[in-house]
């Protein structure tokens, strides 16, 4: 391994090597606040991001005996993820200041969180998928348990865990059938060898284990059912962070197993996909519209959103990855928003997790219930927000490839998945406040959530250069 | 004499009493994560054999890579567990139902 | 004369002044221009004004066509209106809504000019409605008044059937003759001619019929014929002025002038001539008995306005339009009249207008007895008065034509006379003679009307009488109407007529040897008989005839007949159409219903997510079962393998 | 000419929302800056769109003060806006009608006014968007983004059973609407551009040619609205206040028929001439049954809001009776004829709608009902109104001389060159129009003075005069002298119908 | 022949102590079997030649992992008695699910090349052969990254572990000297001045 091997992980190397600062730093400060952990954590996430926004290149370079690729699409992908790290914690800090949990190794495990992202992103070999996704999912695990005094985040906590094992063991499962058909690990030379190889029924077997692996990370009905209790019963900003950066980790070991490592079985991932899409969306459109809570409701939105992604993959062309790269961004971007706003209106502590919490917001708070239509909007896919472009990429993708009638039937839950959207807005405007007061949050935190929130609607109105970007990840 | 079919459907076995046991048993939480040690067992068990029959190395080591994380997992799990026991007084599972629907 | 345009937010003085002056002034205009018609034998003029659209290749256009025709009915448009507009000073002079009345009636004397002097089918169709738009205002004239109010409804709406008529004819017309202008459409006429529409199944019309009844139609509408006569009688709920000017002398002769100005198509079409043949000989006859049974003053003379337009009419069919138009111009004269008599002897009696309250006026009111008179025997007809011409041509005039229903019409029309000479006398013996009802209180100030309600009576009375001394020659028998009316030579009844002429008092003379004048000299000997000799003979007349006597009471059961079928059938359709339709299928099932029925299974559905581990981790194992089945499974290797 | 340089269409498109959000700052502290802001804004647009119609050649059938610019590189979308004679009234229209509502909210609404001037700013922009826009992705972004406003504007100042009309508005719309989009990435996927003239090149098999047809069909329709995807239609306009009614009734109507004229028509002629007959089956139902279903009304706004479905009910007619003219006659003025009077029918009652809408909202302000049987008599304590209500109501009914008859008339006359009976039935709207509008009419506005509320009533202050006089001027005026408004028209809808007449199918 | 007696035995032994695991009652005998599974588990791993593992699994899983889970149950004192109720409600169902599932996944592993007999059974590597040298130099030349992120991960199952469970002993009174040392007189003592009381007698 050369100098250039040392160039593409830089970033890798040195998020790892901060971490570990920020451990140290946060341990040997007596800081109640834990300002140290807390400014090192985000130091060394910007310079992470620095590195990689640097690094950007258009070709795919291989490294660590060809079990790491940089390629546009892991180097955009990163780059995101670290800019929603940032964001997910600039958001934590003041909530989990308010609930006592406030502590260095809520950061540390983040950071951890994220490089397991970041190995995963660019991971090119069964191993290093599986050693990226454990990363991170052990990272989260804990997470969602760090606050340790609360009922429902334990809970929330156990089930993950028990779920997420028994999918990495199906995942290992599945590694191991295909390990076995193909006699390797790297993703590549597992490619050719299905390729070559006649027997595709052992191949499909372990694509079955592995695809369930995926959906599980993703949430894809029926492997969501860890989602709606883990959003609810994590802490907010926890339930903000799983929401965001993990689903564009998935949806890059999705793009890595399926089209990097399983590109001859197409047409056989491709149908199960669509099954499973089509389900997501129709179960998580139709489940939300009953929900009284409103980050367990989102829970719901994001499994039709990973409904939504999934159709790109479908779609099974360079084009539909691109547009389900693009979905995904930009719905870390939504979600993100929309739980902070939950972090946002809460008030003396009180989580603002429920519906009725929303109503009035208007007069309470213009600006805020501004931003949050803005939300709402993105999410229903209305122009001109952000949220349209991503379903009309996606969209545009799956009818390109001729699956007319998916198109219908994705536009039709769309539909029906306005409605509860469309429910929040009315919760706020239509509605009279249940109390007067103002929520209260630092100006900072208003001015963060601004940005989020405008984003979404001045990348709305200019959609091109990301759109270009999600493209040039697949033109290779 | 022993072929590969032999110790991959060993594995599969055992992967399906893991399975078995994770929804036969309504009770107890440990016995979940006891159950999904044996699942990993048995993928250990696939690698090995095929490594064996590949003549390849790989896969040893991927079992190696597999044992360490399901270690660092289990502590995790414990950890959670322990959590879990502390706010509750019970790892009953079908206690653990506070958020449905 | 555009006079109608001012008078709109003066003061009182104001306001009646400026009209007035308006209205005299358009008089005099068409005074003058009838003179240059008539007398200097102008040819008639033709002007565009300007370009009202233009589509494609048809190009709507607004202008005035005026010659004899025109100018006869403008002279008696703008005359009469102006009457009518001095009495108005008279009759309304207490009543609040005094400018709005006059900026009424000015607009539509405007709206009457626009139609009359037309060059085309859409501007036409302009003034058609737009005098259906001052009847209804004036009929609501006081709007506080529910019969008022409801009579205009009924008006414009019964109106409006007839414009829809109208506006199909209109289609047709300009489907055939691809432009609306009269001498374009006259000119292809004669193409169309044998060109035949299939309405319904395999009936073949003549399309120029189809077209000349269609428009009939709209005729029938504005002139009151059978069936759409039902929004007359109730008009009468309008200002006495009102009733005079549109409800009797111009407005609903606008459906005379009409077919009269589609001569060129109408003579093309035999079917449509009978048609009108019959309706007009119908309406004459029974709507004149039914003058018979009122007892308001207004409402008996309204019925006779009916059957007179429907002598017109009938002289239409017979194609002797000349004699219609000459009815139609004596008739506006002497209705009017009687209608602002009997306006001025409402007054007198406090707006009191059922007869069985009157009686023995003659001795109060003098003038008005005297003017009524007039205009009475004018309406019956008796000899040297203009409607003795008019109604006895007309009369041969059916009596000649060879058409198919111009037997039945003949009898019609005949009989019409005696009718029309009973319920005129009954009305003036009830009102002037005969038994005195007036109670005391109103007798102590009963008296003569103020000048400016005789002036107009006393202007009226002189034309009612004697103009059709003069008119008759050169309107009948002379080529008055030289190119604004065609006839066909197959129909020309009133040529055979003229052969048969020779001078007005000759004419006299046939007409006493003809049946006509005894038949209404019997009429009004047995209003004698009824009224003035045996008062109590009505009484047991009616009992004895019950049934028949009920049935004009309900005036053929009409009214009832349209509020029950249409106006109810229509407001139950609607409501089902609503409540069932929109409410129940369309909202209810379609929309709401699927609203529900998704929130149903998303109640239904949520209930999966238990909250139990084990539920959770076997979906996940259904999954994977579900996608080996589906993908993995080779079943039919298995088979065979199992079967070794 | 100079106005052809500059870039009148973007100045029109967002003047009205930079300075809605401009309003927007100013919030609700200082109102009657807030009301005299709007109102100027309102006005600059109005006469940017009067420049519009000065600079416009009236000879060119196609597209006039074209503007390209590249948006989104990587698909080939682009800014590209331009209008042509059917755009351009419409747009004016609108300009027009922002202004009037402006001045009808000017001191009914109290609450959160910034917002309310602000929305219908925006909603404004949004709509000469929809008008002006040559790309189709770019009119679906403006076509949807207008929902958002009017959803406000319907929820926040609307009547009691508001979220219920809102919601049902918003979904409806949504929900037509999308198939456009999977249509329109559908033609994308055929023809590589997003362009709408393109798109008229693209020549497409039959069957395909239905789909879309009937993709654009549930937009279209829902928004016009045809029967039977209307029934959103009432609700929102008796739920939505008096000036969303008034933008309802007036523009957002007029897009579905805008619709089927950019894009069914062209895009898919042959499917059009399909299924003709069921087009227009359905606006003799809209035609017919929604007249019965008026009569019966209790609710003036709803009466009025259906009468809104019958009328359009003749846009449709006009639009698709041209198939049927053809077959039977060939004559192409017919055909001229009958979009013409379809144009016609729907600027006249932008204007008639619209008024009759602010007509009632002037009661509602003074009595706080919509009930007919509430009122009665008002002609005794409102004459003026009386008056103003009396032209607006005739023009409804189609009187001669108001800008109602116009289109009607030309309806029918052209469909009866396709049919006796389909004249039939559209003229009958002539019986039941009268009949609903003058019963209502006569309920409301004659009569003895109903109840004492009605005794209390004043008559209309000089703000509410303006307006109607506002109104009315062009309702008499298009009556009277349409002309100018076919000399706009003509060229672009003879093009529009070599587009619409020709076959596609081939090679497809 | 060796070979499958031995197989077949541990084989045997490993399927029913892993049946004994999720049916006893005592979670501590359900450890107890899953030692033993592991057991006879390395016993076939030794059969595959896979010798470092088979120790590591038995030095390092069964002698860490197995006895924290015994520590846990021992600590979490369960009540064992309802741990089983109802227990063989949920039998059939699951044998059911299981059998499918092994159906399923038999089917696939069975019948496909695996069982061709031309296959060469278990080689045998020859004397100088080290599967753990074999292993050891693979893991630090060719598994540098993937060595790496393992130990990452070891790292957060730490830092995890010690943020969950550890918690700061409440009972322990420590004293805090500069606390003592920056005390000022008036945090300590109050004067308050009051009016002196008339005593009335």
């Amino acid at each position: 391994m050369g100098v250039d091997a040392l160039n593409l992980l830089l970033p890798e190397i040195v998020l790892l090597t901060l971490a570990c600062v920020t451990l140290l730093g946060d341990i040997f400060s007596t800081d109640p606040h834990h300002r140290t952990g807390y400014w090192l954590a985000q130091a060394s996430l910007l310079i992470t991001a620095v590195l990689l926004a640097a690094g950007y290149s258009t070709d795919v370079q291989y490294a660590m005996s060809g079990m790491f690729v940089s390629d546009p699409m892991s180097a955009v992908l990163k780059l995101v993820i670290c800019i929603i790290g940032l964001f997910a914690f600039f958001y934590s800090r003041e909530y989990l200041g308010r609930h006592q949990i406030l502590k260095g190794e809520y950061f540390v495990l983040g950071l951890f969180a994220i490089l397991g992202m970041l190995v995963l992103v660019s991971a090119n070999s069964l191993l290093t998928v599986y050693l990226g996704l454990e990363l991170l999912s052990l990272s989260l695990y804990a997470m969602v348990a760090l606050h340790r005094d609360s009922k429902t985040a334990s809970e929330a906590a156990i089930k993950y865990f028990v779920l997420g094992a028994i999918a990495s063991g199906m995942l290992l499962y599945g590694i191991s059938i295909l390990y076995g058909v193909t006699g390797s690990l790297e993703l590549g030379e597992v490619a050719a060898a299905i390729e070559a190889s006649e027997y595709s029924t052992l191949a499909v077997f372990g694509l079955v284990f592995v695809l369930i692996g995926v959906a599980f990370k993703l949430g894809a009905v029926p492997f969501h059912m860890w989602l709606p209790d883990v959003y609810e019963g994590a802490p907010t900003s926890v339930t903000l962070f799983i929401g965001s950066a993990p689903k564009l980790a998935a949806f890059a070991m999705a793009i890595r197993l399926f089209v990097d490592g399983l590109g001859p079985l197409l047409t056989d991932w491709q149908q199960m996909l669509m099954i499973l899409s089509v389900l997501s969306m129709a179960a998580g459109n139709v489940i939300a519209i009953s929900q009284s809570n409103i980050k367990r409701m989102l829970a719901y939105s994001t499994i039709a959103h990973v409904g939504f992604l999934l159709l790109g993959i479908v779609a099974g062309t360079a084009g539909g990855y691109a547009g389900s790269m693009f979905y995904v961004i930009t719905y870390a971007l939504m979600s993100m928003g929309a739980f902070a706003m939950i972090i946002i209106l809460e008030r003396r502590g009180m989580e603002a997790d429920r519906l009725q919490d929303f109503s009035g917001l208007a007069t309470r708070n213009p600006w805020l219930a501004f931003l949050m239509l803005i939300l709402m909007f993105s999410m229903a896919g209305v122009p001109p927000f952000l949220g349209f472009w991503a379903k009309w990429f996606v969209l545009r993708e799956v009818i390109q490839a001729g699956f007319i009638w998916i198109a219908l039937l994705a536009v039709v839950f769309a539909i029906i998945g306005a409605f509860y959207y469309l429910r929040i807005v009315k919760l706020m405007y239509f509605d009279e406040p249940l109390d007067e007061s103002e929520p209260e949050c630092s100006i900072s935190l208003r001015a963060v959530i601004s940005i989020n929130g405008l984003a979404l609607l001045l990348l709305g109105l200019s959609p091109g250069m990301l759109m270009s970007l999600c493209v040039a990840a697949f033109a290779v | 004499m022993l072929t590969l079919a032999h110790f991959l459907i060993l594995a599969a076995l055992l992967f399906c009493i893991s399975i078995a046991g994770i929804f036969i048993n309504r009770r107890n939480v440990l016995l979940l994560l006891m159950c999904i040690e044996l699942m990993l067992l048995a993928v250990n068990m696939n690698f090995i054999a095929f490594s064996h029959f590949l003549g390849d190395i790989h896969g040893q080591v991927f079992v190696f890579f597999i044992l360490t994380v399901a270690a660092a997992e289990s502590a995790i799990g414990l950890a959670i567990l322990v959590v879990l026991f502390r706010n509750r007084d019970t790892i009953n599972v079908e206690d653990l139902d506070t958020m449905k629907g | 004369m555009l006079a109608g345009l001012f008078g709109r937010t003066l003061g009182r003085q104001g306001s009646h002044w400026v009209t007035i002056t308006g209205v005299a002034i358009a008089s005099i205009v068409s005074l003058l221009v009838f003179k240059v018609m008539v007398f200097d034998r102008a040819p008639a003029l033709n002007v565009t004004l300007y370009q009202w659209a233009q589509m494609g290749g048809i190009s709507f256009e607004i202008g005035f066509l005026v010659d004899r025709l025109t100018a006869t009915m403008m002279l008696v448009v703008t005359f009469v209106s102006w009457m009518i507009h001095i009495y108005t000073i008279g009759y309304m002079h207490d009543d609040p809504g005094y400018q709005r009345f006059f900026s009424y009636i000015s607009l539509f004397t405007f709206s009457m000019l626009m139609l009359i002097m037309s060059n085309n089918f859409l501007q036409l169709f302009f003034g058609w409605e737009a005098v259906g738009l001052v009847s209804y205002l004036l009929i609501g004239f006081w709007f506080k008044r529910e019969s008022a109010i409801f009579a205009s409804l009924k008006a414009f709406l019964v109106n409006r059937v007839g414009d829809f008529g109208f506006l199909l004819g209109i289609a047709a017309v300009l489907f055939y003759c691809n432009s609306l202008d009269y001498a374009e459409v006259f000119a292809a006429a004669p193409g169309v001619a044998d060109t035949t529409i299939n309405i319904l199944g395999s009936a073949e019309w003549s399309v120029l019929t189809f077209i000349c009844i269609c428009l009939f139609i709209g005729a029938m509408g504005k002139s009151a014929q059978v069936p759409l006569h039902v929004w007359l009688p109730d008009s009468m709920e309008g200002p006495t002025p009102i009733s005079a000017l549109i409800h009797a002398a111009t407005m609903v002769t606008a459906g005379i002038f009409m077919v009269a100005r589609m001569s060129p198509l109408y003579e093309l079409s035999e079917p449509a001539l009978s048609f009108i043949l019959v309706i007009g000989a119908t309406t004459a006859f029974f709507m004149g008995l039914l003058g018979l049974v009122q007892h308001d003053i207004k409402r008996v003379i309204a019925y006779s306005t009916l059957s007179q337009l429907g002598y017109m009419t009938v002289a239409l069919g017979a194609s002797a339009y000349a004699a219609a138009i000459f009815h139609l111009v004596t008739h506006a004269f002497f209705k009017a009249l009687l209608f602002l008599a009997a306006g001025s002897v409402i007054i007198a009696m406090h707006h009191e207008q059922d007869m069985r309250k009157m009686g023995r006026l003659s001795r109060f009111l003098p003038m008005t007895w005297l003017t009524m008179l007039a205009g009475a025997i004018a309406l019956i007809g008796v000899p040297g008065t203009s409607g003795f011409f008019s109604k006895d041509a007309i009369i041969e005039a059916v009596h000649l034509s060879t058409l198919p229903g111009a037997g039945y019409a003949y009898y019609c029309v005949l009989f019409g006379v005696i009718i029309t000479a009973l319920y005129t006398f009954r009305m003036v013996f009830l009102v002037f003679h005969g038994r005195d009802n007036v109670d005391q209180h109103t007798k102590g100030h009963l008296f003569e009307s103020p000048p400016v309600v005789i002036l107009p009576l006393i202007v009226l009375a002189i034309p009612s009488l004697f103009l059709g001394f003069f008119g008759i020659g050169p309107m009948l028998f002379g080529d008055y109407f030289a190119d604004s009316i065609y006839v066909a030579p197959a129909h020309d009844v009133l040529g055979e007529m003229a052969q048969g002429y020779h001078g007005v008092f000759a004419f006299m003379l046939h007409g006493l040897m003809a049946p006509a004048v005894w038949l209404a000299v019997a009429g009004v000997v047995i209003a004698w008989l009824m009224y003035i000799r045996f008062p109590d003979l009505p009484a047991r007349l009616a009992s004895g005839t019950g049934a028949l006597y009920r049935l004009l009471v309900n005036k053929y059961g009409f009214d009832d007949f349209n509020q029950t079928v249409f106006v109810k059938g229509a407001r139950g359709i609607g409501r089902v159409c609503w409540q069932i339709g929109d409410v129940l299928l369309i909202d209810g099932l379609l929309v709401n219903g699927s609203a529900n029925s998704v929130r149903l299974v998303s109640g239904l559905v949520r209930r999966v997510q238990s909250g139990y581990l084990y539920h959770y981790a076997f979906a996940m194992i259904i999954g994977l079962l579900l996608l080996l089945a589906l993908f993995v499974q080779d079943w039919s290797t298995w088979i065979m393998q199992s079967s070794q | 000419m100079i106005l052809n340089q500059l870039p009148l269409l973007s100045l029109l498109v967002w003047a009205p929302i930079l300075g809605g959000i401009w309003v927007l700052m100013a919030g609700d502290r200082q109102q009657q800056t807030v009301r005299y802001l709007s109102l100027i804004i309102s006005l600059i647009v109005f006469a940017l769109s009067v420049l519009l119609y000065l600079g416009f050649d009236s000879n060119v059938a196609g597209m006039q003060y074209v503007e390209y610019t590249s948006w989104i590189a990587a698909f080939n979308i682009n800014y590209h806006m331009g209008i042509d004679g059917i755009s351009l009234p419409l747009i004016l229209l609108t300009t027009f009608t922002t202004v009037l509502v402006i001045l009808a909210g000017w001191e009914v609404i109290e609450r959160r006014l910034s917002m309310y001037m602000a929305s219908f700013l925006i909603m404004e922009g949004l709509m000469i968007g929809v008008f002006s826009a040559l790309d189709a992705v770019l009119f679906y972004v403006f076509w949807e983004a207008m929902l958002i406003p009017m959803f406000l504007i319907i929820g926040i100042w609307g009547g009691p059973r508001r979220v219920y009309a809102t919601i049902k508005f918003f979904l409806y719309t949504f929900f037509g609407s999308v198939f456009m989009l999977v249509s329109f990435l559908y033609l994308y996927s055929q023809a590589g551009t997003f362009a709408i003239h393109e798109f008229y090149e693209l020549s497409l098999p039959m069957d395909v040619q239905k789909l879309i047809f009937i993709a654009f069909l549930l937009a279209f329709a829902v928004k016009i609205p045809m029967w039977p995807v209307h029934t959103w239609l009432p609700d929102a306009h008796v739920e939505a206040p008096t000036g969303g009614s008034v933008i309802l009734a007036a523009i957002m109507l007029k897009m579905g028929g805008y619709g089927f004229l950019r894009f069914s028509l062209p895009i898919t002629p042959d499917a059009s001439m399909a299924l003709d007959g069921f087009m227009i089956a359905l606006s003799l139902i809209a035609v017919v049954y929604i007249g019965f279903v008026a009569m019966v009304q209790q609710d003036m706004k709803k009466l009025i809001a259906y009468s809104s479905i019958a009328h359009m009910g003749f846009v449709t007619l006009g639009f698709f009776v041209i198939y049927m003219i053809a077959m039977r006659s060939d004559s192409l003025d017919g055909m001229v004829m009958a979009m013409g009077g379809g144009m016609i029918q729907m600027i006249s009652h932008g204007f008639i709608s619209g008024a009759l809408f602010l007509c009632v909202g002037v009661m509602y302000d003074r009595m706080h009902s919509r009930q007919i049987s509430e009122y009665g008599g008002v002609a005794n304590t409102m004459p003026q109104f009386a008056a103003f209500m009396m032209l607006f109501a005739m023009a409804n009914a189609g009187l001669p001389g108001t800008s109602g008859f116009v289109g009607e008339f030309m309806v029918i006359l052209a469909s009866f060159q396709a049919s006796f009976w389909i004249a039939f039935l559209a003229a009958t709207t002539m019986i039941l129009g009268a009949a609903y509008t003058l019963w209502m009419y006569k309920r409301v506005i004659f009569g003895e003075v109903a109840n004492d509320n009605v005794a209390r009533l004043a008559d209309i202050s000089h703000r509410e005069k303006l307006i109607l006089v506002l109104v009315a001027i062009p309702v008499l005026v298009f009556g009277l002298w349409p002309q100018p408004l076919f000399e706009i028209m003509n060229p672009t809808l003879e093009q529009l119908l070599t587009l619409a007449m020709r076959s596609k199918t081939g090679g497809g | 022949m060796f070979e499958q007696i031995i197989f077949y035995f541990f084989g045997a032994l490993l399927l029913l102590s892993a049946l004994m695991v999720i049916t006893v009652r005592n979670p501590v005998y359900a450890v107890l079997f899953l030692v033993l599974a592991f057991f006879s588990s390395a016993a076939i791993w030794l059969l595959l030649r896979a010798e470092f593992l088979a120790i590591v699994l038995v030095l390092v899983y069964v002698g860490a992992v197995m006895v924290l889970f015994l520590f846990v149950v021992m600590m979490l004192d369960i009540n064992v008695a309802r741990l089983r109720a109802g227990f063989a409600r949920y039998l059939p169902v699951a044998a059911l699910v299981a059998f499918a599932l092994v159906v399923s996944m038999a089917l696939v592993v069975g019948t496909e090349p695996f069982s061709k007999s031309d296959q060469s059974g278990l080689v045998s590597y020859g004397p100088g052969y080290s599967n753990t040298g074999e292993l050891g130099e693979a893991l630090f030349t060719y598994y540098l990254f993937p060595f790496e992120v393992a130990g990452a991960i070891l790292l957060v199952a730490i830092i995890a572990a010690i943020a969950l469970t550890m918690r700061p002993k409440r009972e322990t009174k420590s004293q805090n000297p500069d606390a003592q040392v920056a005390v000022r007189r008036q945090d300590r003592v109050r004067l308050v001045k009051m009016k002196s009381e008339r005593r009335d007698s």
